[in-house]
C-alpha cells in the first residue's frame, strides 16, 4: 500500500439509514488503473463510489482519495474526483461547447486546455456548436467525460456509464477511458455487464454484501 | 477557498445563466409582454390619471414580484433538468460562488423587467420624474431586487434539492419578500411624487431595502450551501 | 350577535383546536405503537 | 383495532405529561373563571376585553414557539450530534405555534369585530402574526419534502432559522408602513387596555397556562414524531434485510 495509492479505503462501513451498504470493505487502487467493478443490484457498486467521491460519511473505518480524507476534507476530495453517475451534469440550453467554455472558467482553466479536452474525447467543431438537448445519449457522455478532463479529475468514477448506449456508444467511451488512464488518470468503473469489463479493466473487483473481493485480472 | 476564486465561479454561473435566458428568451417574449399588457389594461380599468400615478409604483412592484418567482423557477428547472447543481456540487465547487452567481443573474433580469415597466409606467401615466427622483428609482430598483433575489435563490436551491413541489417556492418566497413589497413601493411613490410625495422622503425607505438586502446576501451565502447539499 | 356570544366563541374556539390536535397526535400514537418496541421509546 | 385507539392510555404518556396534563386541564378552568367572571369589565369596551385573556396568551406563546424552533434548530445545525430530536422538538414547537397563531388570528379578529367594528384591521401586530403563520405553514411544509431524515433536519433548521431572521424585519417594515396612516384608532384592543391588578394577573395567569399546554402538546407530539422516524426506519432494515438475504448466495 505505498502512500502513492490513489484510493485507500480500509474496513470502511457505510450507513444508508441503518443498513451497513458497505460492511468492513478494504481496497486500495494505484495510479493508472483502470479497476471494474461488479456487483449485483444494491450489493453496494455505487455506495463505494460515492464514498470515494466524498459524498457519504464513514460510519465506521477510513478511507482517504489521493491522501485526503474522505470525510474531513471533503471538499479536496471532491475536487480532485470526477463523479458520473446516471445523469450527465450538462445545462441542455446551452451548446457542448458552451458547457465546457463554463466549466473552464469555473475551475479557472484556460482556454487551450478546454479545447484539448474536446480533441481528445472527439468532440468534433460541428458537436461543439449543437445544443447539448440535441445531442444523442453518447454525444452527452463524451461532453460529461471531456468536463471531466477540463476538470483536470485525477480520479474518474463512473456509475453504469454504459448504460443506454449504443454498441458503437460503448466501444467510444472504453476509448475514451483507455485515453483517460493513458492521460494518467485513474478510472473506476461500476458495471454489471460482464463480456464489458473483461476487455476493459486492468483489475477487476467484486462487492458482494457490502465487502469487496478481488476477482481476477492484475493482482 | 479565496474569495477571487469565489468571484470568478460567481461570475461564470452568472454569465451562464444569462446566457441561457437570453436563449431562451423567455424573458422578452413572454414576461415582459405579460406586464406591458397588464400595465395598459390597469390604465383602461381606472382610467383617472390621479389614481394611476397613486397605483403605478404598486402595479410595478407587484408585477416584479410575481415575475421573480418565474424568473426563479426558470433559472433553477435549468439546473436540475440533468442535474447540473449536482455536478457542481459534486466536483466540489464553492456553493457560495454558485449562490452569488445566481443571485447577479436574477438581479440583472429584475432590474431589465423593473426598468421597462418603470418607463412603461411614466409614459402611459404621464409621471413625471426629474434627477433626484430618477437616481432613487434606480437605487430602489437594484436594492429591491437583490433583497428578492437573495432570498429567491435560497428558497429556488430548496425547491431543487428536496422533491419539492414548485408550490412551495410562492409559499415560502411572497410572505418574506413584504418588506421589500412595502420598502420599494413607498420609495417608488417618492419618486413618482405620487400623491405629493416628495423624493426625499423616499431614502429612508431604501436604507430599508439596503438592510434587508445584506441580510439575507449574507444569510444565503451561508445556507444556500448546507440547504442544496445532499 | 351579541357580545357575550363573540366572548364565549373565542373561548371555545381557543382551546377545540387544541384538544382536536392532541386527540388526533394520541391516536396516531396508539397507530404507531404495534409497529414499534421499547428500545424506540426512550421516554418510557 | 378501534377499541385500542380510545380506551388504552396513548404510549407517549409519561407521569411527566400526565401532572402537566392536569395542571393544564385546573389551570384553564381558573383562567375561564377569571377571564369570564372575575374580572371587571373594561371602562371602554365592556365585556370584549374577556377575549383579551386568550389572544394575548396564544399570541404570546405562539412567538414563544417559534423561538424555540429556531433555538433547537440552531442546537441541531452547529451541535455535534446534528441531533434528530432536537429536530422532531422543532417541528413539534413549529406545529403547535401555527395552531396557536391560528387561535390567535382568530380571536384577534372577533375581538376587533367587537371593538373596531371589523373583522380584520392592518394593525401592525396584527399584520405581522398573520405574516408569521403563513411563514411557518411554509417551514411545515418544507418539513414534509422527501429525503432521509438528518436531510429533513437540515433543510429545516436552515428555513426556521430564515423565518426567525424575517420576523423583525417584517415587524419593523409594518410598523413604518402603519406609521405613515396616522387615523387615530380610537380603541387599540391588543393590550393598550388599561387594566387592574386582577386583570393584570389574569393576562398573566392566562400566558402561563397556555405555555404549560404548548409544553404538554410539544412534549406528545415530539414523542410521536420519535415513533414515525423509528417505524420509518424499521421499516427500511425490513425491507432491506429481506433483499440481502436474496443476494448473499447461500
Amino acid at each position: 500500500m505505498s502512500e502513492t495509492s490513489v484510493v485507500d479505503v480500509r474496513d470502511a462501513v457505510v450507513l444508508l439509514g441503518s443498513f451497513p451498504a458497505l460492511a468492513e470493505a478494504t481496497l486500495t487502487i494505484e495510479r493508472g488503473e483502470l479497476v471494474v467493478v461488479q456487483g449485483a443490484n444494491g450489493a453496494g457498486k455505487t455506495t463505494l463510489l460515492r464514498l470515494c467521491a466524498g459524498l457519504l460519511p464513514l460510519a465506521r473505518g477510513s478511507a482517504r482519495v489521493m491522501g485526503h480524507d474522505v470525510g474531513r476534507d471533503r471538499a479536496a476530495v471532491r475536487a480532485s474526483v470526477g463523479f458520473l453517475g446516471h445523469a450527465n451534469g450538462l445545462y441542455l440550453d446551452l451548446t457542448a461547447g458552451e458547457n465546457l467554455s463554463f466549466w473552464g472558467d469555473v475551475v479557472g482553466a484556460h482556454r487551450a486546455e478546454v479545447e484539448s479536452a474536446a480533441q481528445r474525447m472527439g468532440l468534433n467543431d460541428r458537436l461543439l456548436s449543437t445544443q447539448v438537448g440535441r445531442l444523442s445519449a453518447g454525444q452527452k457522455r463524451r461532453t460529461a467525460l471531456a468536463i471531466m478532463a477540463v476538470r483536470r479529475a485525477t480520479l474518474w468514477l463512473l456509475d453504469e456509464p454504459h448504460a443506454g448506449l449504443d454498441a458503437a456508444g460503448r466501444d467510444e467511451i472504453d476509448a475514451l477511458l483507455r485515453d483517460a488512464v493513458a492521460a494518467g488518470a485513474t478510472v473506476v468503473v461500476a458495471s454489471h455487464e460482464l463480456e464489458r469489463s473483461a476487455s476493459l479493466a486492468t483489475r477487476r473487483i467484486e462487492v458482494v454484501g457490502g465487502r469487496i473481493v478481488e476477482s481476477g485480472g492484475r493482482e | 477557498m479565496s474569495t477571487s476564486r469565489v468571484v470568478g465561479i460567481a461570475r461564470a454561473v452568472a454569465a451562464k445563466d444569462l446566457r441561457i435566458e437570453w436563449r431562451s428568451r423567455v424573458m422578452t417574449n413572454q414576461v415582459l409582454p405579460f406586464a406591458a399588457i397588464v400595465m395598459v389594461l390597469f390604465a383602461f380599468a381606472l382610467d383617472n390619471d390621479g389614481i394611476l400615478q397613486r397605483v403605478a409604483p404598486g402595479l410595478v412592484w407587484m408585477a416584479t414580484l410575481f415575475t421573480s418567482l418565474v424568473v426563479v423557477q426558470r433559472s433553477f428547472a435549468v439546473e436540475s433538468a440533468d442535474s447540473a447543481i449536482d455536478a457542481l456540487r459534486l466536483a466540489g465547487v464553492p456553493s457560495q460562488g454558485v449562490y452569488l452567481g445566481k443571485v447577479a443573474a436574477l438581479v440583472v433580469q429584475l432590474v431589465v423587467f423593473e426598468t421597462v415597466l418603470a418607463v412603461l409606467a411614466l409614459i402611459l401615466y404621464r409621471v413625471n420624474v426629474d434627477l433626484h427622483g430618477a437616481v432613487l428609482l434606480v437605487t430602489t430598483c437594484v436594492l429591491g431586487s437583490l433583497g428578492i433575489a437573495a432570498l429567491a435563490a435560497v428558497y429556488g436551491g430548496l425547491s431543487v434539492a428536496g422533491r419539492g413541489r414548485e408550490t412551495l417556492l410562492p409559499l415560502l418566497l411572497l410572505p418574506a419578500v413584504a418588506p421589500v413589497l412595502i420598502g420599494a413601493t413607498r420609495a417608488t411613490e417618492s419618486a413618482f411624487g405620487s400623491d405629493g410625495a416628495r423624493v426625499a422622503e423616499g431614502w429612508p425607505w431604501v436604507g430599508l431595502l439596503a438592510v434587508f438586502g445584506a441580510v439575507f446576501l449574507f444569510g444565503g451565502t451561508l445556507g444556500f450551501g448546507p440547504l442544496t447539499d445532499e | 350577535m351579541k357580545h357575550a356570544d363573540f366572548i364565549v366563541i373565542s373561548w371555545v374556539l381557543s382551546f377545540v383546536p387544541i384538544a382536536l390536535y392532541a386527540w388526533r397526535n394520541a391516536r396516531r400514537a396508539r397507530q404507531l405503537d404495534p409497529f414499534v418496541d421499547k428500545s424506540d421509546k426512550p421516554w418510557t | 383495532m378501534s377499541n385500542a385507539t380510545t380506551s388504552v392510555p396513548p404510549p407517549t404518556r409519561t407521569a411527566a405529561t400526565r401532572n402537566l396534563g392536569l395542571i393544564a386541564i385546573v389551570g384553564s378552568i381558573i383562567l375561564a373563571l377569571l377571564g369570564l367572571f372575575f374580572t371587571a369589565e373594561d371602562v371602554d369596551q365592556g365585556s370584549s376585553v374577556r377575549i383579551m385573556y386568550v389572544h394575548v396568551p396564544t399570541a404570546w406563546v405562539a412567538y414563544l414557539a417559534f423561538v424555540f424552533t429556531a433555538v433547537c434548530s440552531a442546537g441541531h445545525l452547529w451541535g455535534k450530534k446534528h441531533s434528530l430530536n432536537l429536530d422532531r422538538l422543532a417541528g413539534a414547537s413549529a406545529e403547535v405555534g401555527v395552531i396557536f397563531m391560528g387561535v390567535t388570528l382568530v380571536t384577534g379578529s372577533l375581538w376587533g369585530r367587537l371593538s373596531w367594528g371589523t373583522y380584520w384591521q392592518w394593525d401592525p401586530r396584527l399584520t405581522t402574526t398573520a405574516f408569521l403563520f403563513v411563514t411557518y405553514v411554509g417551514y411545515l411544509a418544507v418539513r414534509g419534502l422527501g429525503g432521509t431524515q438528518q436531510q429533513r433536519a437540515k433543510r429545516s433548521a436552515i428555513v426556521a432559522l430564515f423565518a426567525v431572521l424575517e420576523i423583525p424585519l417584517v415587524h419593523f417594515s409594518v410598523l413604518l408602513w402603519r406609521s405613515l396612516h396616522q387615523e387615530a384608532t380610537v380603541l387599540r384592543p391588543n393590550g393598550d387596555v388599561t387594566m387592574d391588578g386582577l386583570m393584570l394577573f389574569s393576562l398573566i395567569f392566562g400566558v402561563a397556562v397556555f405555555t404549560v399546554i404548548f409544553a404538554w402538546l410539544v412534549l406528545h407530539r415530539n414523542r410521536v414524531l420519535a415513533l414515525v422516524d423509528a417505524v420509518e426506519l424499521r421499516g427500511i432494515d425490513a425491507a432491506l434485510e429481506a433483499r440481502r438475504a436474496e443476494e448473499v448466495p447461500s
